[in-house]
Formats: structure tokens, C-alpha cells, sequence
């Protein structure tokens, strides 16, 4: 096992499959010589050239089109969007199109491609860089969303995402990117889509989470163990499709849910989340399925003490926890 | 740009001699008038959809009628179930000429589980055809031409030597994705042609309010790659044209554009009334620069077509179209239980049924 | 007091704004001379010629990027998006431009602008002519979405959509346009936007509903009343910003909520309203919060058969409430 | 198109002597000193934000260094409080030409509650100023030239007489929304001029890999509208140009395009390492294309600039740089209380705050 940090696993995760698999290819803005602004990509434009690696025009809606028909005609296309904030030009080509293509031949065609983006904030990203969009997309039939939490799940589930035959939607957070590390098996491995796991078993309450929320309901977790109260955190990993077996499971057995999200709470994936559990867990409930979230404002600011004041953190998730848990 | 038709001088010959119209072309009088029959096909298919509708048997057509010649004479050059053609709902003559039957069309017509595109869950002209290389039409428009441009950029990574064509009207050339396309495809020099069927009207809006250009084709020049005007009446200019940027692109010249002149012979679609917003002038302009009887003289002013080929031909049409009819009206519609097929590869991973259909409980997981 | 078709009453309420404002232009698809393809706009363009009623070329995200920028400059703009379908091209516009102008100028800029869209199905449309589109915008915050369900209502509300100082999304139900009649006043009147309206009271369960899904609603409403079922049935009418007063009395009261939406069930808008209910009337609550809803497929099937299939229905909304109630 | 600058001979006029350089642009020296101090302004206040950033007191910084020349040529024909501009992130100079002072740049880059372009919510280099007619930038690019479109609309219908002018770089010109905008803004002949600062990389990707064509102003005959090129190294060239485009569009002409060939000085932001991608011959290259050296070359061969009035400029620009930044940087941060204003006009419309500020609970009702 070595130690990587997120975006090495998301970086080796690409140029693990580009070995494995000549027909997938990675395309988006500034993915090559510089290698992506985030080095997603650094290194892979060196080893597999002009042909595999492709520094597309600043034009969204066209990578994203090409992507489809490149993936119509034997291709697995990875297709950069340099911030999920700049994925709304595409969104035509994802939503009535990459999403649909399968369904509305029945099965005569598909589209299989990975849409990466880096998304979230607490970067000091402002309005259009710190945007989590996940909510627009897991409201699609068609196409999947995924947004791993660790190194390990990162890497694992992009190479499920690259050998997955629909399109999927793999999410990033930026913050992740470097201040995580952890360890990733040297060999062949993937995490499969679809399943959520378990981050922490607990039994007074579930905090379900997703992306860099996982490690600040884990850290806001501990926090109020020391006064007591004992959470289970869930990781999503994958947002649809859902894996509500393992939600619904935990809820059952703990009776109280939090969801954490990052997004604007209107209307949040998170939302749906609480209706599933609200619905599907009812008998079980002791407290009110609740939601912790970012404001309804748009996006966040770039001045540090309005992001500051936008952000999610530990010390608000543990008060909504401790809010939840004196019910 | 270049424009090209009958009126330039070097598209169709000179003189009536028998098969001067086909030879300057490379192409056989078996052609032309193989050429004829499908575009007489294409329009007896697309009239009897409007039988069907006014008896409503059918509630919706869209139609290809006054664009049948541009259509034939440029998806000729292509390699059947080869090269991809990415095209839009007017094609019917296109798909005809790709290797689609009548009973596909008309199985897309009356929407059955047997549609070849769809298995009937689009709207009626929104054809395709995996195996014929039709890509799956869908209503936004103009986003097949970046489909095109993929599949285009797939032929050359994967050596495949094929070429693609994206075929559309003029209003929806105005959409951004055709700027975006039509750049990445200059850019890197893809084996991809940019049809425009221009019939100078977008549903109701006529070209001048929809186009700041006369010619689409003046676009090309934009993008550093060739455009040509030709008339869509000249089924032999429409092919002399789709012949060179066809080969062109398997040349690894990169792309071009071809727009034909064309003449919407019907409402816009079913559901619309033209007598509201075109003028009677104009719509009587208009069936003059109908393609199938200017064609039809054409061939028989060459001596391809005689009087008995042509009653040959159109009995042989209407059987077809019978046949189509009769076969794909009984034909079985999709079960219900379907519906939620096909959303992703692995059923499993489809989400949850609605509650009505107890039956097809499918699971996350 | 006249008597209105739904289309009517949306062609009068701009008509009548035009009249009254000149600032006010009509901008779209085939809205001139054709008066639009449904014609919402008919006699718009004789009456106020080329300058106040706009054909525009094949090209939504232009719709609406002028239109942001004719707000900056002192019109209202209603533009037409000839399918709601077809907003998908304008999203960006839309979610990064218009909702988000005001906040990212800390109020400097506005635009006030309308958009008009048919949405919903059962209308022989098949997948790209059906679309509900409402959850994507509802959960942006910046604009207002409004979806109307009653002639009345459609001029009152559009009227103070115009005159509102922010974007408002507006969705008609094509449905409707032909199929419900009703009185609307001779004089001026608006109707204000974020107001629910309880059009049926009852005492045993709360059914949430808007557009075309009020009537369903009300008519399932009838069918269980006489099996004793009484049924309170809110029509949200302003989707964003949510009237949660009103949503929340009704539920507390009757302790049961059905939420009914068209759209695809997983992330649809009533994912956020069945949310809410759960989390701020769950001591009121004696029964899951419940929501009927398309399948999560995309989007609905020509054929009718898979159509049928796909829409909801006076008898499937009775079938739910039957359910719940029996809860 | 047209080609023109310093080598096509005219735009600048001849000889050296006192006001020759003025007069055949209808300018006097003292605009020329004018313009001439706006670059020298923007080129200051530019370099201070990298010291900012790099001494961690600026997060981020991007910068217009290498686009002043055009920058300021373009805007100078606008109408001051009455055209309208919608710039992009590197218009430092054009801020400050149309009315913007230091110190509200200094405000955007401290991201300060009185910013006026947005009380410190964007990211420094989004602009913006309701009452100089600066449209406020937002980052996903190229959407800013529908809004002036928009602009210049509601001018023509409301009869305001304004010009609207959007500003952006070439990689953002194949956006779909550009395609858009021309169509429909030379459609209408709206009073719009779209200008493209080319530096020839947009990030890390070369003008080869990103635009299929040369010259931006090629694209301009697809809309049938002026496209000029001009050198971003001779303002006044610049202003020649924009001159015409602004007089023409006021004159109900229409809309044109012009690119002016600029070099970008440093790497794309404080974020970008340029020497990963650019080679040293190339950055050098770049080097010798900068506008301030050039003009102020020009301004002394020609009489206009003397020593002492250059370093009466350096001193006043000094003291106005250190000013703003001092002003800026003492200014307070917005209060965390006002997260939730300006969603909408109406407070009471607005969404319910977080939890954790229940002091401004504000229902929907
Ligand atoms: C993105 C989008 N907007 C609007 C429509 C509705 N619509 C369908 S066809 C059409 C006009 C198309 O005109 P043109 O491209 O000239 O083709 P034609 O129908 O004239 O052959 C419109 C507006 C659509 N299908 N897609
Ligand atoms: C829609 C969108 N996609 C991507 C980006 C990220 N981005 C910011 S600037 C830039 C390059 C712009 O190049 P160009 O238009 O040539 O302007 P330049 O920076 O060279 O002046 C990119 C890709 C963005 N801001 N918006
Ligand atoms: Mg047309
Ligand atoms: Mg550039």
C-alpha cells in the first residue's frame, strides 16, 4: 500500500485505465502540457500523447457533445470540466443528451463517459468556483453521480466509473485534493458504484454525508463523543444511484438523521435524502429527519469572513447534532 | 464559399444525350434513378403520415417534403453502414438512402415497441439507427453536430476511416453548440461534413429575422474551412458537393459545410397553420422549387427515366408504402412494463420503480 | 367577472402589463406574427409591433442573455422559452447570470425579467416535449418560480411576475392551456406571488400540489371523500419563495402529507417540501410523509401507452392518499 | 476584414512633430498624456496587487498586463456614464478609462464591503460599477456578450442613443454564446461592438489548439459585420478603430467586431505557473510586445511626453497606488450578517437563514 494524496489517486486512477484500455481518452481545458489547473491530469499528456490527451477549446457544451458522440463511436471519453461552477454550458448536452441517449433508443446506443469536475468551496473560490452542483444532476434518470471522500474511494470508484457503461457524473472536492493522503493498494482495485459505507459505526444517530462533509461529520463526531453522544457516520459515495439499503439500515438503527451538505439547502440533494428517510424509516423515527446545510444565498463569497460564515465546519455540524440528539 | 446548382454552369452537364447526366458525376443512370425512387419513396412515406394524421391515426407529423433532393443527393457519397450520419427530423430521405426501410420509418411513425430508433418512445421523425451508423435524433437542436464532431474525432483516434455528417435547417445553425463544433472540428482537422438544409424559415420565422447572413455557408469561412451554396433542386449539384467534402474529409482535410436552398413544402409540422405567416406568393414560389418533379424532368429529359419505368417505380412505391402502413399500424405497442428499461446498462442499478407498478420492483441495492 | 381559458388569461395578463408599462417587451420563439406555438402571444405583436414583441432566432441562451442584459437597462423583458424542454441550452444564463445578478452586485444591478415556459406532459409530447423542469430552478436561490393553476391565478400571478423586480421563472402547464376555464375580474387585479392557497379544506390528510396536479388532486380528492376520506389540498402556486406557513398549518393539522408532482420522483421539488414537512411538523405527523411522482425514468414516453404509464393521475393520487390514509 | 496598426501605415500618422501624433484622430496631446497616464495607472495598480499577493496579502490576483494599450485605445471613445461596458477579468485599464478609480480596484482586490462592484462577494478581477455603466463580470465566460446585447436593445427601444461594448479574450470568443449574440445583434443592427483582446493563449492552451482560424475577425463576415484587426500595441490604432465601430454603431449601423493583438505579460493568475507551458523564446517574445514602453516611446518621440512631466506622472500614479491600497486594505470586511441581503429586492422574498445566525430570521411567509 502506498500513501497517496486525493488527486495522485484520481491522477493514477486515469492513467491506470489509459493503460489498461486504448479507447479511453481525457479531454478538457488545459488537461495537457499544463495538466489540468489542479495537475489532475499532469503527467498523462507525456505519456500518451496529442491523440489520448486532448486540450480542448474553452467550450463546454463541446466537450461535453463530443464526448458523447466520441463514446457513440467505441471511445471512453473522461471529460474534464475545469470547475463543476462551468459545467451549466453543458448542461444541455449532459441532461437531454449523455443522460438520455440509452433510454430514448431503447437500449440501441450509449454513452459511456465520466464527467470530472472539481467542486465545493472553503477555497476562497468565490460565487463560480466553490459551487457544489451535484443537486441538478442526481435529480437526472440516466446519469450516475459519484463523490468519494477518500484516496482509496477515489481512485477505486474512478476506475468503476471509466469501466461503467452510462455516463457518470464524478465530482471532486477540491479541497480534498491535498489535504487528504491516505492509503491506496498498489494493485488492481475498484470500488464498486452504487454502495455506501459505513465511516463510523455509532448508535444514537446517523449523520449521512458525502465528499469533504464525510471528514467533518467524522471530526464533528468525535467532538461530541466526548460529551456522549454517539454517531454513525455514512458515506455515500455514490449519490444515485442510491444505495439505500445501508441509509435506511443505519437510520433504522439509530432513529435519528442528520444529512450535511455543502450545497444551498433549498432543494439540495441532501433533501431528498431526508424525504427517502422520512418516508421509508418513519416507525423508526425519534426525532425529526433534520438537514444541516449552506444558505440560500447564491454561492459563496469571496471575502473570507462571508465564505467563513457560508462553509460548513465540524463545530456546526456538532451543533446540529447535539440540537438532533437532545430531542 | 462557392455556390453552386444548375444556374453555375458545371453541376449537371449539358445537353439530354443519354447518361450525360450521370457520367461527369462517376455515377451510373442505375444510380440516378435509384436515386429518383428514393426520393419519390421519401415523399409518398411522408404524405401518407399526413393521411394518417388528418384521419388520426397518427398525431403527429413532421415532414421532409421540398427537401428530398438536397437530402438524396448528399447522403449519397456516404459509405453505407460505414460512415455515421447524425441527422434531424426532416431526414426521411436521408435515412432512406443510409439503408432505413419504409417499415422502420413507419414503425417510428406510429410509435411501436418495434421502432427501430426508439421503440417508441420519441415523437415521429425523431428517427435513428444503431446499425445503420443513424444517430439517435433528439428535439433540442443543433446538438448533433457535436455528436457528429465526437464521432468524427472517435474515426480518426481508432483509425476507423469514417466520415460524419450532422444535417440541420438554418434557424438551428444559430445555436451555439454549431459555433463550438464546427471550431473543434477546424481545429483538428476531423473527417466531418456540416449540412444545412436551408428553407428559410425556422417554424414561423423567416430567414432575415433568424440569420443575420443570406448564406449559412458565409459561416465556413469563420472556422477556415470551405462552405458551399448549392441548390437543393439540382439533386446532382447537392451530390457533386457532398462527393468532394466527403472525400475531403476521408482525406484528412478536415471538414466542410454544405448548405442547400431548399423549400418547405408543408406547415412546419402537424400542429402548425403556414397560411398564418407566409404569404400566398411565397407558398405558390415555394411549390415551384418542389425537388422530386424537377428531378423527375431532369431524368426524363436525359432519357434515364421513360414513361414505364415511372409507373414501375410508383406502383412499386406504393406497395411499399402499403406495406409499411399495414405492418407497422400492426404492429404490438411497448408494454407498459418496460417503461423503466433501459435507463442504465444494468437494470439493477435503476432507481425504484413507481408504486403503480409493483411488478417491476427494482431496487438500488 | 369573464370567463378564461388558462391561455387566455396569460395572454390578457400580458396584453394588459404592456399596456400599462412599456418597459414590458415580449421576446421569444415565433411569438410575433404566429403569436407563439401554443399562442400564448397571439395578437401581442399586431397590437405593439416588432419593437415590443420579439421573434428571435433559434437560440434560448441569447433569449435570456438579453434579456438579462435589457433588464440592466431599464425593460422588463417577458421571454418566451417555446418548451420548457428547451431551457436547458440557457441554463447558464440562467443560474449564473440571471439569479445571481442582484447578489453578486450586493444589490447594485437588478434584472427584473419573466420567464414564461409550457412544461408537463400528458400531452402526446414524448420525451423532450413533457419535461417538468421546476426542481433545477427552485433550487437556485436568486430566481422565483411560480407555477399556476387555475386561469385566474395564471393573470394575477403573471402580472406580478412582470412586475416583480427579480427573475421569475413562470411555467404554464400546456395541459391546462385549453382544458380548464374559470372567472377572471374585468379590472385589475394581481395575485401576490409567494402565497399558498388551501383550494380544498380537510381534516384527515394534506395533499401538496401545483399545476396541473391540483386538479388531479382535487378530483382524487372527491374520489376518496366518498369512501370518508377528507382531504385538505394546498396549491403551492408560488414555488420559490415557499409559503411554509401555509404548507405547515395544513399538515400540523390534518398530521399527513401526499405530496403529488409529475416530475421524476428522486430530487423533484417535492423531495424539498416533503423534507420540511418531516423536519418542522414531525411531532404533528402520524404517518410517513408520502410523496406520488413520475417514474425515475427520462422523462415521459410517446407512445401512449407508456405515457399513461408514465403521468400521474386523478385515480393513482387517490390510490396513494388511500394508502396513507390507511396509515 | 481589415488589418490595421502601426505597419499598415496610416493609423498613426508620420512624423515627430508636436501634435501630429493627436491631431488625425481628432485628440489633443492632452488626451494622448490622458490615455497615456490610465495605462501607466492600470500597469501600477496591476504590479502592486502581485506584490500584494506574493507578501500573502491577496489571495488572488489576475492581471491586465499586456492589454492596456488596447484596453485604453477601445474604451476611450465611449461615452463616460452613458455607453455601457461589459468587460471581462483583465480590464483593468477599461474600469479605469469609463470612470473607475483606484481605489474601488483596490476595494475589488481587498474584496472589501464597500467594493463597489460587489461589496467584497466576487473574486478580485470581477469589475463592476452600476453608475459608470460597467456590467458586473462574472467568471464563466463569454456570457456577458448577450448581456450587452441586451443592452444595447433596451437603447434602441427606450431611444437612449448608447453604444454597449463587451470585452473579452479569445479563448472565451468560441464560446456558443458569442455565435448567439453576433447572430442576433447584427440581426437587429444593434449599437454593439464586440471587442476580443487575443493574447494567444487562453490559460495554457495555445491559439492553435483553441481557435480554428487566425484572426477572431474572421469570424465577423459569418455575421456580415466589420471585423477589424488591430495591433495592441498601438493605442491609438486602438482608439482609431473603436472609434469607428462606436460612431457606426451609434449611427444605427450595427454591430462590428474588433481583435486586438495583445500579449499577455504574466502567467494567466496568481494561481498559474506560465513557464510550465510557454517556451523562453516565446515569453521573451511576449516581452517586447508591451504597450507601455511602446506608447511612451512613441509619445516622446513625437514631443508629447517630456521627462518632467513622466515623472510627474510616476510620482502622482505612485502616490495614487499606495492611496488606494492603503485606503482599501484599512477598509472593513462585509459583516457575516449580511450573507442573506441582496437575494432579492425584497428581503421579506428571501430564503430562511442558516441556523446558526438566528438573529436575521427571515421567514418566506
Ligand atoms: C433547442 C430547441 N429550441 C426550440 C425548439 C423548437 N423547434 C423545433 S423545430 C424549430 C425550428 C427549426 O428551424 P430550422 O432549423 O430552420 O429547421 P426547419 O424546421 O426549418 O427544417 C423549433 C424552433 C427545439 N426543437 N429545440
Ligand atoms: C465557462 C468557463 N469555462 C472555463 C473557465 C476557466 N477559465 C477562466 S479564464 C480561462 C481562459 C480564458 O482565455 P481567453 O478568453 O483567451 O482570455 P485570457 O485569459 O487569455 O485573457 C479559462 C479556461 C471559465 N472562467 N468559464
Ligand atoms: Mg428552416
Ligand atoms: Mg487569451
Amino acid at each position: 500500500m502506498a500513501v497517496r494524496t486525493f488527486i495522485e489517486a484520481i491522477r493514477e486512477g486515469m492513467a491506470d485505465e489509459m493503460r489498461r484500455d486504448p479507447s479511453v481518452v481525457v479531454l478538457g481545458e488545459d488537461v495537457g502540457r499544463k495538466g489540468g489547473v489542479f495537475l489532475a491530469t499532469d503527467g498523462l499528456w507525456a505519456e500518451f500523447g496529442d491523440e489520448r490527451v486532448i486540450d480542448t477549446p474553452l467550450t463546454e457544451s463541446q466537450i461535453i457533445g463530443t464526448s458523447v458522440g466520441a463514446a457513440l463511436n467505441g471511445l471512453r471519453p473522461i471529460a474534464e470540466i475545469q470547475f463543476a461552477d462551468f459545467i451549466f454550458p453543458a448542461f444541455n448536452q449532459i441532461v437531454s443528451e449523455a443522460a438520455r441517449m440509452r433510454y430514448r433508443t431503447a437500449g440501441g446506443a450509449a454513452v459511456p463517459m465520466v464527467i470530472r469536475a472539481p467542486y465545493g468551496g472553503g477555497v476562497h473560490g468565490a460565487l463560480y468556483h466553490s459551487q457544489s452542483v451535484e443537486a441538478f444532476f442526481t435529480h437526472v434518470p440516466g446519469i450516475k453521480t459519484v463523490i468519494p471522500a477518500t484516496p482509496y474511494d477515489a481512485k477505486g470508484l474512478l476506475r468503476s466509473a471509466i469501466r461503467d457503461d452510462d455516463p457518470v457524473l464524478f465530482l471532486e472536492h477540491k479541497k480534498l485534493y491535498r489535504s487528504v493522503r491516505g492509503e491506496v493498494p498498489d494493485g488492481e482495485y475498484t470500488v464498486p458504484l452504487g454502495q455506501a459505507v459505513v465511516r463510523r459505526p455509532g448508535r444514537r444517530l446517523t449523520v449521512v454525508a458525502y465528499g469533504l462533509m464525510v471528514h467533518y461529520a467524522l471530526e464533528a463526531a468525535e467532538r461530541v463523543a466526548a460529551e456522549g453522544i454517539d454517531c454513525e457516520v455514512v458515506d455515500l459515495r455514490t449519490l444515485r444511484p442510491l444505495d439505500r439499503a445501508t441509509l435506511l439500515a443505519s437510520v433504522r438503527k439509530t432513529g435519528k438523521c442528520l444529512v450535511a451538505y455543502e450545497d444551498n439547502k433549498f432543494g439540495g440533494y441532501g433533501a431528498e435524502i431526508a424525504a427517502i428517510v422520512a418516508e421509508e424509516a418513519f416507525d423508526y423515527l425519534d426525532g425529526p429527519v433534520s438537514r444541516i446545510a449552506g444558505p440560500d444565498t447564491p454561492a459563496m463569497p469571496y471575502n473570507l469572513a462571508l465564505e467563513e460564515w457560508f462553509m460548513l465546519s465540524p463545530g456546526k455540524i456538532a451543533d446540529a447534532i447535539r440540537k438532533l440528539a437532545a430531542y | 464559399m462557392t455556390v453552386t446548382g444548375r444556374d453555375s454552369g458545371w453541376a449537371s452537364g449539358g445537353g439530354g444525350s443519354r447518361g450525360s447526366l450521370a457520367a461527369p458525376h462517376g455515377l451510373a443512370d442505375a444510380d440516378l434513378l435509384a436515386m429518383y425512387r428514393i426520393m419519390a419513396l421519401a415523399r409518398a412515406l411522408d404524405e401518407r403520415m399526413w393521411v394518417l394524421n388528418r384521419s388520426g391515426r397518427a398525431p403527429f407529423v413532421i415532414s421532409g417534403q421540398g427537401h428530398e433532393g438536397a437530402q438524396v443527393g448528399i447522403a449519397w457519397p456516404l459509405r453505407r453502414d460505414h460512415d455515421w450520419v447524425a441527422p434531424f427530423y426532416r431526414s426521411i430521405a436521408t435515412c432512406l438512402v443510409v439503408g432505413m426501410t419504409p417499415r422502420d420509418l413507419m414503425l417510428a411513425q406510429f410509435a411501436r415497441a418495434s421502432d427501430p430508433g426508439s421503440g417508441g418512445r420519441q415523437m415521429p421523425g425523431h428517427y435513428g439507427h444503431p446499425a445503420h451508423h443513424v444517430v439517435s435524433v433528439s428535439s433540442p437542436v443543433a446538438t448533433q453536430i457535436l455528436h457528429a464532431t465526437g464521432i468524427a474525432l472517435a474515426a480518426r483516434i481508432r483509425g476507423l476511416d469514417q466520415v460524419a455528417m450532422a444535417i440541420m435547417g438554418e434557424g438551428s445553425s444559430n445555436q451555439g453548440d454549431v459555433h463550438e463544433a464546427l471550431n473543434f472540428a477546424a481545429i483538428h482537422r476531423l473527417p466531418f461534413v456540416f449540412v444545412v438544409e436551408n428553407n428559410g424559415y425556422a417554424i414561423s420565422v423567416p430567414a432575415e429575422r433568424e440569420l443575420s447572413v443570406r448564406d449559412v455557408a458565409q459561416r465556413a469561412a469563420g472556422y477556415g474551412i470551405p462552405g458551399v451554396v448549392v441548390d437543393g433542386t439540382d439533386v446532382l449539384a447537392c451530390y457533386a458537393a457532398s462527393r468532394e467534402a466527403v472525400a475531403r474529409a476521408r482525406r484528412g482535410d478536415g471538414p466542410s459545410l454544405i448548405e442547400a436552398k431548399v423549400t418547405r413544402l408543408t406547415g412546419h409540422s402537424s400542429d402548425d397553420q403556414q397560411t398564418k405567416y407566409r404569404s400566398a406568393s411565397d407558398l405558390a414560389e415555394g411549390r415551384t422549387r418542389d425537388p422530386l418533379p424537377i428531378f423527375r424532368a431532369q431524368l426524363r429529359d436525359a432519357g434515364v427515366l421513360d414513361e414505364i419505368t415511372e409507373l414501375e417505380l410508383d406502383g412499386e412505391i406504393a406497395v411499399a408504402v402499403d406495406d409499411a402502413t399495414a405492418f407497422a399500424e400492426a404492429e404490438p405497442d411497448p408494454d407498459p412494463a418496460t417503461g423503466t428499461d433501459h435507463v442504465f446498462a444494468d437494470p439493477l442499478a435503476g432507481e425504484a420503480p413507481p408504486p403503480w407498478h409493483p411488478s417491476r420492483a427494482r431496487e438500488a441495492g
